[in-house]
């Protein structure tokens, strides 16, 4: 049942789509972009994989379960907006490591810390959909 | 491995249009990540593709893609009159699923033809072309495709 | 100590049950203990309340809303409070022996003790809503106790018609009470009274008393609402001699008397209550006869009296209301003797048929006597109680306006009473030994001592006529009249006219009894049909309720997914088109200046393609023509400054697709469709709907915004949010709530997705 | 001069893309009108994306993600193609005037699997009949 | 006091999130559901508390400022509705404990219970209308699973419609945003209500504001849109339906309330009477299905509608006290209705059943139970001295002082019917003997009756009676509750605290 | 473009509304899809349409200059595009449930736990 | 419009994007047409095709080069939904077939 051609494109084409999220998420504070997307699109890459190989062979790939990677994103998400919290700063205010920056190079912020939860999170479920609904 | 990890950072620093050290770095790094998540999906002959040539070729490719669209264009624009459509096995030479895939995508880029499928002892290539009187013929055009490929590829 | 005395009962009835278990078979006389002790409270204060004082209290309940705790004992709540103790006590006593050894013995108390704690607050309630709060008290426990032989259906049905009618009567009561309290400007009675010419006054008087009324009529079984009252003598007897006799239907009653100061003095309180009250005293005294059951004609009897009282009442003179507070109490004496001493019968002869129980009196000597001078004083023989009733009430008749229809009716009726009560309460026990299926033998103590005081009580009362007057039945009096009103409780005034009547009934109601036979007979062969009118009336009404309920149902919930789906939009419609329409000044300018050919070519391929996505006949065809309606949207997000958007579009849109297709593949074809004219009626819907949105959004888009919230987050997206891509930040920092609860959502359908396909609950093991 | 050589790419683009569709619109069969997007919408594509290469010329980052776009579709589209042709074999669409069809019988019906190719015996020859996975009825 | 603000989200969610990394351990997952219940009813004491002392409480989300960031407010009235779901979680958290199967608990019960809970509060507390959107679909989504989780196929077909008209109204109240946004460029609703008197053309307002009312009248259940309702609440596990009776019709309520007592308050004489003449409807239409049925929880569902009713009653006729009857009914229901869904999951549990021609026998062999049944019933159908008489009684003063004699008569004859059917009830489940039937031939009989064990029966008894005291001490203490709701009602009547409390002296 | 939008969202809206009035399940799942659209398309154009400007602030400064799109519908409509991907994707495995268990796509099949 | 634009490419450019749009056209119709579904999915994917040139045009047209992400979305993706779509379409007969057989 196997198609060769697509097998094997997949196998490059799946690293060029896990770059490409990485890339799309990085920019996304700064230019179109985030964490959703780039969630949605590493996504596909494993859901490539799934319709070229099969479910087994995607999941052996994944570092982080779907499962886990929802709950980690999640809990990183309400994380990053707890810290305030704990500083005695309402909810998701964000805080930067170098805020008096100029010109968006503040480094890293809690903000950034959230959009990788959503980064987390959005995989993670596309990934728990598509294997659940593929192993069906 | 390196090589590819290489390759990644490459692409990663053009991708993101800045082409200094610091960012080299990044690219590689995360391409080291990357080809760790899909250190499965990567099967060691990948890497003996030699990336340069392909895209030599590649480019070779396009032009006699721009030259045999216009057949095409007439095709398409009067599609009854020329058109003697055909599904023909095609015995393959190359060997490696890379090779196979390669030549598989050519032959659809290529105006007339279009592959289908590949058997699955991988000896055979099925095709479609739009425009066979002589089905020997058409292998052989193939066969061509083929030879010159593998030429770049090996 | 008033408040004591009512929540103390509740306090013993939680206790009860556990008393059963530990103290077994003399439990009735200890928890008689409680009103016994609380009677002889109130005896000795009965000097101090005939002296004219009052005692009252208030606690603060819910004062905002006027609900407040106001207890006021006065000459009529005197008299009232005292019957339900006493006979409260009598009862108590007596159940421990009649339902000996019940294993719901401890809830019967329990239900009995909440009872007369409600009915003691009742009656002491100064405050018209907490006056209302123990009347729904008591209607509950009534309803549990009429319920007591719960598996049996007669006892479920009639339980649940005491509650039905006299809950009906009880919201009545309360929208009463409410728009008493608003027209009075107070919620105590004892303010209202200095109100009344207020209220009389006011244009809401007529529905204030109707309301009132209403409710009174329902508890004390008036006309029309009379027919739960027999259902009810499903319960125990001693319910029935307590509840359904003594007091509780009294609390109609009550009520009239005790608002007779606010509301009574007028024509349409005079002729309402009149008229219902006689026509409830024939219609109860003649259909007493009717009947063989014991308990039936002593219920119906009752009835009878509750009519004669609520007519006395509505007379309103000097006499009636002597006369109506006389022959309350010697009513809740020789009744409750009777009612007693019929479930003695009933307990040792196994029957209550009339027809059948015959010489009783050698085996039962004790419950005959009190049966017998219950009897005597029903009749209105002197020197019993009734005697004194039955004078005053044709005193009362005879000097009212219309006094020959007042007084023929209560002559007739009374002549019927007396057959009843020598049917029911002399010829069991004399005449030929009967045969009955178990040896029949005197009952316990508990079971004769009851009665027998009672009937002792009322003959006492008869002789100490004025003691009684002068202790009880005046303070009550005066109460009910608002105005110093002396009861003299004299037996003899001499040769009067009244007198004359009274001679008249004892003889025509003995020869009635003479020839009861026959009337008996008519009565048992009419019986079933003539009882049901308005009984019948009701089991329409909850037959054509549920029916009604049933229909209503099979419309609204038809199981049609499409016709909620059509009610929807057809309430969106009408509930969002007429404002836009009937206001004046809704401009929906529609403009086409500027547009680009390509965006209007892209418009008409989005609606071609959910015009495919509509008419396409596989699943699989309808999700391309989806994704196309799609892809042509995420491509009007590029043309107009949103690449975040079009990517997520996108991006969303394929995943949708790839979905649709995981999830339809396995799926089967469509196989219905609907006939052409429902297809015409929901395009003709839904196109309307469909013109309204765009018409509010024309509208809308006429109206400019006010672009200073997005101003704010474009300066301060870089300075305070460190981002360029505005869009983001504002969903990682300005608003990143939304995005916590947007990544929920997801992350809940995944745990969904997965659950609803990996979760096949094992035929074994069964949700709880 | 780079606006008027944009101008020519990006007009040789459209003209490809629409050569495409109108093939899928005009040409007899499935396969047909896949040869002819596969070529027309690669080239067009690989036209309008070189016009926005030459536009941004003098960016680095929009060029080489302009040349990416164009090394993704060709390298993705034949493998849709063949994964469509693949799948209309099994729904058994027909064939406008193909005479020579030395596929046919070749995949095994159960398992997917494909055979090289032997010359079709007559039993063989019998389509793979899936009426019923066909969607207009 | 920014903290105890957003604790009833952070702490279901976190609960949730920390049970799904205990995806495999059950134990670990019911432990921390009690813990997170349990701090969340102390969060809503504390919130309540503080708004009682302090006025409303506003927190800036993002210390954005209003109307920019997302604002999260605390008046009376929703400190009230948190502290009631703070309330009814732990109740069926507790009562889940024992009544879940193991199955429904490993695929993910408690964190979709609390992430339902964030939701609901989050409702309550936000003062942002886009955010609301997001918070009821939180709720949503998560009441979706736990409507079908275990996949039986009456819970299939009770979803689809749940989800269909649900999701309808979603989209309505998404259109309705949108439109409001274009009106005026704001969420925030302080921010809204200080605009929308000055737009050109107040039809269009009143146009939006209807779309709402149909968007939050879906899901709360009025007439005609409550269809979901009857079709969907008897299908899941009882403690699904319990908590689903108790608190979602009710943050279509709240929601209902707050915009039409914040913002849409231009044409009341539309608006407003149009809200009191369905109010009246769905009453008696409710109650008209729930005479109809013949199965304990259908009976139960059908009063749900009956009952909000009542509770947009008050807002229809639109006075301080009229809305405090509003509030008061609202606690009261939640409380009453969730209690007596509990007490049919225990009757189920004893007589393997719902359905009342096979139910019976319960005054004897759980006497317990039966008074405990007492209690919330006749609190539902507004017997003194309990918490529905009061409730009740507020609305009907309210309603005769405002001389909506119709209103008030219909109230008054639903009141009978309702009592009409907890008898029924009590007639059909307590105290008719249990029927026996040849075992086997039972269809409604999927599930056998069994005798509980002492832990277990603690576990079914401990939130019943939690409930059933909260309903007596609303009866008994009316006086505190009532000058709560009416506090809280006069602040809904005088949005201008509100405005204030958001937006500053602005 | 803001009336064409109008009358986009208009057809959108009917299409989505017919199509959850029929009786096919799965049509009722493509036509909240298509109210999804109606409903994101609405917010777009409500919040004001500006051509080929997104509101990214550029490189180096502070704020944008010029003509922007509006930015707060965006985030608005992503919001909404992404829970209501959720939504879709759980009711359309709840739809492939059902009609497993049910055994057929006809809602009106679908009815016996409202009686 | 942005003045780095010249003339001559906004005319070129909008002239592009109304043949595309044409093209668009043309693709839908025989998206809604089929006959079968394997048609249906290439012009589906032509659509996509479709809409990158389309981007790649309004790139220009507007002179934002953030578009071309967009593009390399619906490049990257579109792909995805042609190989899903086919692929179940494949598995559809599978399993039809298996279950007879
Ligand atoms: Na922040
Ligand atoms: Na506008």
């Amino acid at each position: 049942m196997k198609s060769l051609i697509l097998s094997t494109a997949a196998r490059l084409l799946m690293p060029l789509m896990l770059l490409f999220s990485i890339f799309v998420f990085t920019r996304g504070h700064n230019a179109p972009g985030g964490g959703f997307i780039g969630g949605l699109v590493a996504a596909s890459a494993v859901s490539l994989y799934v319709v070229a190989y099969n479910v087994a062979a995607a999941r052996r790939l994944l570092i982080m379960q779907p499962h886990t990677a929802i709950a980690v994103g999640l809990l990183i998400a309400a994380g990053s907006g707890i810290l305030a919290l704990l500083r005695g700063k309402p909810l998701m205010t964000g805080l930067w490591l170098n805020p008096n920056a100029a010109g968006g190079s503040a480094g890293i912020g809690t903000p950034l810390l959230f959009d990788i939860g959503v980064f987390l999170v959005v995989f993670g479920v596309t990934v728990l959909i598509v294997f659940t609904l593929a192993e069906d | 491995m390196l090589l590819v990890n290489l390759l990644l950072a490459l692409v990663w620093a053009t991708l993101t249009g800045n082409m200094s050290v610091k960012n080299l770095g990044l690219g590689f790094l995360l391409g080291y990540v990357v080809l760790f998540i899909s250190r499965n999906a990567l099967g060691t002959r990948l890497y003996s593709i030699r990336v340069y040539r392909a895209v030599a070729f590649l480019f070779f490719f396009m032009w006699e893609l721009l030259v045999a669209n216009l057949r095409v264009a007439l095709d398409v624009i009067s599609p009854g009159t020329r058109l003697r459509p055909a599904l023909l096995a095609i015995p393959l030479d190359a060997t490696t699923n890379a090779e196979i895939t390669t030549l598989a995508n050519l032959i659809t880029l290529t105006p007339g033809t279009m592959t289908l499928d590949v058997s699955t002892d991988k000896r055979v290539l099925y095709i479609h072309d739009m425009h066979v009187r002589d089905p020997d013929g058409a292998r052989r055009h193939i066969k061509l495709l083929e030879r010159k490929l593998l030429e770049v590829l090996r | 100590m008033l408040v004591v005395a009512v929540l103390s009962g509740f306090a013993l009835a939680i206790a009860a049950p556990w008393l059963v278990r530990l103290t077994r078979g003399v439990t009735g006389w200890i928890l008689a203990l409680l009103p016994f002790t609380l009677a002889l409270y109130f005896s000795s204060v009965v000097p101090q309340i005939a002296a004219g004082e009052t005692i009252g209290v208030s606690y603060p309940w819910v004062p905002s809303l006027g609900v407040n705790l106001s207890l006021l004992l006065d000459g009529l709540s005197l008299l009232f409070v005292l019957l339900i103790t006493g006979i409260g006590s009598v009862v108590l006593v007596f159940s421990g022996g009649y339902l000996r050894g019940h294993p719901q013995l401890g809830s019967f108390y329990a239900y009995i003790l909440m009872f007369m704690a409600s009915m003691l607050g009742l009656v002491l309630a100064d405050d018209v809503l907490t006056m209302f709060v123990f009347w729904e008290l008591t209607s509950i426990s009534s309803y549990l106790l009429i319920g007591f032989k719960h598996q049996e259906q007669a006892s479920r049905t009639a339980a649940l018609q005491a509650l039905l009618v006299t809950s009906m009567g009880g919201l009545s009561l309360l929208a009463g009470a409410l728009l008493l309290t608003q027209v009075g400007g107070a919620g105590r009675i004892s303010e209202l009274v200095h109100r009344a010419a207020a209220v009389h006054a006011d244009p809401l008087y007529l529905p204030i008393l109707l309301l009132i009324v209403g409710g009174a009529f329902t508890k004390s079984a008036q006309f029309p609402f009379q027919f739960w009252l027999p259902s009810a003598m499903q319960a125990p007897t001693p319910v029935s001699a307590y509840l359904h006799s003594a007091t509780m239907v009294k609390a109609g009653v009550y009520l009239l008397a005790r608002l007779s100061p606010v509301l009574g003095g007028t024509d349409t309180w005079f002729y309402l209550l009149g008229t219902v009250g006689a026509i409830t005293m024939l219609m109860g005294a003649y259909l007493s006869l009717r009947h063989t059951d014991l308990k039936l004609i002593l219920a119906y009897s009752t009835v009878s009296v509750l009519g004669l009282l609520t007519m006395l009442l509505g007379l309103g003179t000097d006499e009636a209301i002597r006369a109506a507070v006389t022959y309350l109490l010697a009513h809740a004496l020789y009744k409750g003797a009777l009612f007693l001493a019929a479930g003695t019968v009933d307990h040792e002869a196994g029957t209550r048929d009339v027809s059948m129980l015959r010489g009783l009196r050698r085996a039962m000597p004790l419950t005959a006597a009190a049966a017998g001078i219950a009897a005597l004083s029903m009749a209105g023989l002197p020197p019993f109680a009734g005697f004194l009733g039955k004078e005053l009430l044709y005193e009362a008749a005879l000097h009212t306006e219309f006094r020959t229809i007042w007084t023929g009716a209560a002559v007739l009726a009374s002549v019927f009473l007396v057959a009843a009560a020598l049917i029911a309460g002399v010829r069991p026990f004399f005449g030929r030994v009967m045969e009955a299926k178990q040896k029949v033998h005197e009952g316990p103590v508990s079971l004769w001592i009851g009665p027998l005081l009672l009937a002792i009580l009322g003959a006492t009362v008869g002789l100490l006529g004025g003691v009684a007057g002068q202790n009880l039945l005046s303070p009550a009096a005066s109460a009910i009249g608002n105005r110093p009103l002396q009861v003299e409780g004299a037996l003899f005034h001499g040769f009067t006219f009244t007198l004359g009547l009274s001679a008249l009934t004892l003889v025509a109601g003995v020869a009635l009894f003479a020839k009861g036979r026959a009337v008996t007979w008519l009565g048992h062969l009419t019986s079933s049909l003539e009882q049901f009118g308005p009984q019948r009336g009701y089991f329409k009404l909850i037959d054509g309720l549920n029916s009604l309920a049933r229909r209503q149902t099979l419309i609204f919930q038809s199981g049609y997914l499409r016709f909620y789906v059509l009610a929807t939009m057809a309430a969106t419609l009408g509930l969002v088109a007429y404002p836009l329409f009937a206001s004046v000044g809704v401009r929906w300018p529609v403009s086409f200046a500027g547009l680009r050919l390509y965006e209007l070519g892209l418009a008409v391929l989005i609606l071609v393609a959910a015009f495919g996505a509509v008419q396409a006949r596989s699943m699989l065809a309808s999700v391309t023509a989806l994704g196309a309606v799609g892809f042509s949207v995420a491509l009007v997000f590029v043309l107009f400054g949103a690449p975040d958007v079009a990517m997520t579009q996108f991006s969303v849109e394929t995943l949708i697709v790839i979905l649709f297709v995981l999830v339809v593949h396995r799926l089967p074809h469509y196989s219905v469709s609907s006939s052409r004219a429902v297809k015409i009626r929901d395009a003709v819907l839904c196109t309307s709907l469909g013109a309204l949105m765009t018409i509010l959004v024309l509208a809308a888009a006429a109206v400019p915004l006010d672009p200073v919230v997005s101003r704010y987050y474009a300066s301060n997206s870089v300075p305070g949010g460190h981002g360029h891509n505005i869009v983001n930040v504002i969903l990682v920092d300005f608003r990143a709530l939304d995005t916590l609860g947007e990544i929920t959502v997801l992350a809940v359908a995944a745990v969904g997705v997965y659950a609803l396909l990996r979760l096949r609950l094992s035929a074994k093991e069964e949700p709880e | 001069m780079t606006e008027v050589l944009v101008a020519i790419f990006l007009v040789i683009g459209a003209l490809f893309m629409l050569l495409g569709a109108v093939g899928v619109a005009r040409m007899p069969d499935l396969f047909t009108r896949m040869q002819a997007t596969s070529k027309a919408s690669t080239l067009g594509i690989a036209a309008i994306l070189g016009a926005v290469a030459l536009h941004f010329g003098d960016s680095l980052a929009v060029t080489s993600r302009a040349f990416a776009v164009i090394a993704f579709v060709f390298l993705t589209t034949p493998v849709a193609t063949q994964m469509i042709a693949r799948a209309a074999h099994f729904i058994n669409v027909p064939l406008w005037n193909t005479k020579i069809n030395e596929l046919a019988g070749q995949y095994d019906p159960v398992t997917h699997e494909l055979h090289s190719f032997k010359p079709p015996t007559p039993t063989e020859a019998t389509p793979t009949n899936m009426a019923s996975v066909r969607e207009e009825k | 006091m920014e903290r105890l603000l957003v604790l009833p989200i952070l702490i279901p969610f976190l609960t949730a999130v920390t049970s799904l990394l205990a995806w495999r351990w059950r134990w670990l997952q019911r432990v921390l559901g009690l813990i997170g219940a349990v701090a969340l009813l102390l969060a809503s004491m504390g919130l309540l508390e503080s708004v009682r002392l302090y006025g409303i409480q506003v927190v800036q989300m993002g210390s954005w400022p209003a109307p920019f960031g997302i604002t999260f407010v605390a008046d009376l009235f929703g400190a009230m509705m948190v502290l009631v779901a703070g309330i009814i979680g732990l109740a069926v958290t507790v009562y889940s404990l024992v009544s879940m199967d193991a199955q429904r608990e490993s695929f993910g019960y408690y964190p979709l219970l609390n992430l339902l809970l964030m939701g609901v509060c989050g409702a309550f507390l936000t003062g942002d209308i886009f955010n609301l959107y997001v918070w009821f679909e939180v709720m949503l989504i998560a009441s979706f699973v736990l409507l079908v989780l275990g996949g039986e196929r009456a819970q299939m077909e009770g979803g689809i419609k749940y989800v269909t008209l649900n999701l309808l109204s979603s989209a309505l109240f998404l259109a309705a945003v949108g439109i409001l946004y274009g009106l005026t460029g704001s969420l925030n609703m302080a921010d809204l209500a200080r605009r929308l008197p000055g737009l050109p053309s107040q039809g269009l307002v009143t146009a939006s504001a209807m779309l709402f009312f149909v968007a939050f009248g879906i899901k709360s259940a009025v007439f005609p849109l409550f269809f979901w309702l009857p079709a969907s609440y008897h299908t899941p596990p009882v403690a699904v339906s319990a908590i689903f009776s108790g608190l979602l019709t009710k943050v279509g309520v709240y929601a209902m309330i707050r915009v039409f007592t914040l913002m849409f308050v231009q044409d009341v004489g539309y608006t407003h009477s149009l809200i009191l003449v369905i109010s009246g409807i769905t009453m008696l239409v409710g109650v008209l299905g729930a005479v109809a049925q013949n199965e304990f929880r259908r009976i139960l569902s059908f009063h749900i509608i009956s009952q909000i009713g009542y509770m947009t009653m008050g807002l229809g006729l639109f006075t301080p006290l009229a809305l405090a009857g509003s509030i008061f009914y609202i606690v009261h229901h939640i409380i009453v209705k969730t209690n007596l869904f509990l007490v049919s999951g225990v009757a189920r549990r004893v007589c393997g059943t719902y359905e009342l021609k096979h139910l019976g026998g319960l005054y004897r062999s759980e006497p317990a139970l039966a008074v405990l049944f007492l209690i919330p019933a006749f609190s539902l159908a507004g017997v003194p001295p309990l918490s529905g008489f009061f409730a009740k009684l507020i609305l009907l003063k309210a309603g005769l002082e405002t001389k909506q004699y119709a209103i008030v008569a219909v109230a008054l004859v639903v009141g009978l019917l309702t009592l009409f059917s907890m008898a029924k009830i009590w007639n059909e489940a307590f105290w008719k003997a249990q029927p026996h039937g040849e075992p086997g031939a039972d269809k409604e009989l999927v599930h056998e009756p069994e005798n509980l064990s002492p832990l277990n029966k603690g576990l079914y008894f401990a939130p019943i009676l939690w409930l059933a005291a909260i309903t007596v001490a609303i009866g008994l203490r009316a006086e505190l509750f009532f000058d709560l709701a009416s506090q809280a009602g006069q602040q809904l009547a005088n949005p201008d605290i509100y405005i204030r409390a958001v937006l500053g002296g602005r | 473009m803001e009336s064409t939008l109008a009358f986009v969202i208009g057809g959108l809206y009917a299409a989505g509304l017919y199509l959850m009035m029929r009786r096919s399940i799965i049509k009722l799942i493509i036509g909240l899809v298509l109210l999804g659209h109606a409903a994101n398309l609405l917010i777009f154009t409500l919040g004001q349409l500006t051509r080929g400007a997104p509101p990214l602030v550029p490189p180096g400064t502070t704020a944008p200059t010029g003509d922007f799109a509006n930015p707060l519908p965006q985030a608005l409509i992503l919001t909404a595009i992404v829970i209501g991907f959720g939504v879709q994707a759980f009711a359309l495995v709840l739809v492939q449930r059902a009609v497993q268990s049910v055994g057929t796509d006809d809602l009106d099949q679908m009815k016996s736990t409202d009686r | 419009m942005n003045e780095a634009v010249g003339s001559l490419t906004i005319v070129v450019g909008k002239a592009v994007m109304i043949i595309l749009g044409l093209a668009m056209f043309l693709a839908v119709v025989r998206l809604l047409r089929g006959p079968n579904l394997p048609d249906r999915v290439v012009a589906l994917d032509l659509i996509s095709i479709l809409a990158i040139g389309i981007i790649g045009a309004y790139t220009i047209l507007a002179n934002e080069p953030v578009y071309l992400d967009a593009a390399i979305i619906v490049a990257l993706l579109s792909f995805l939904a042609t190989v899903g779509f086919a692929h179940f379409l494949e598995i559809m007969t599978f399993r039809k077939r298996a279950k007879h057989d």
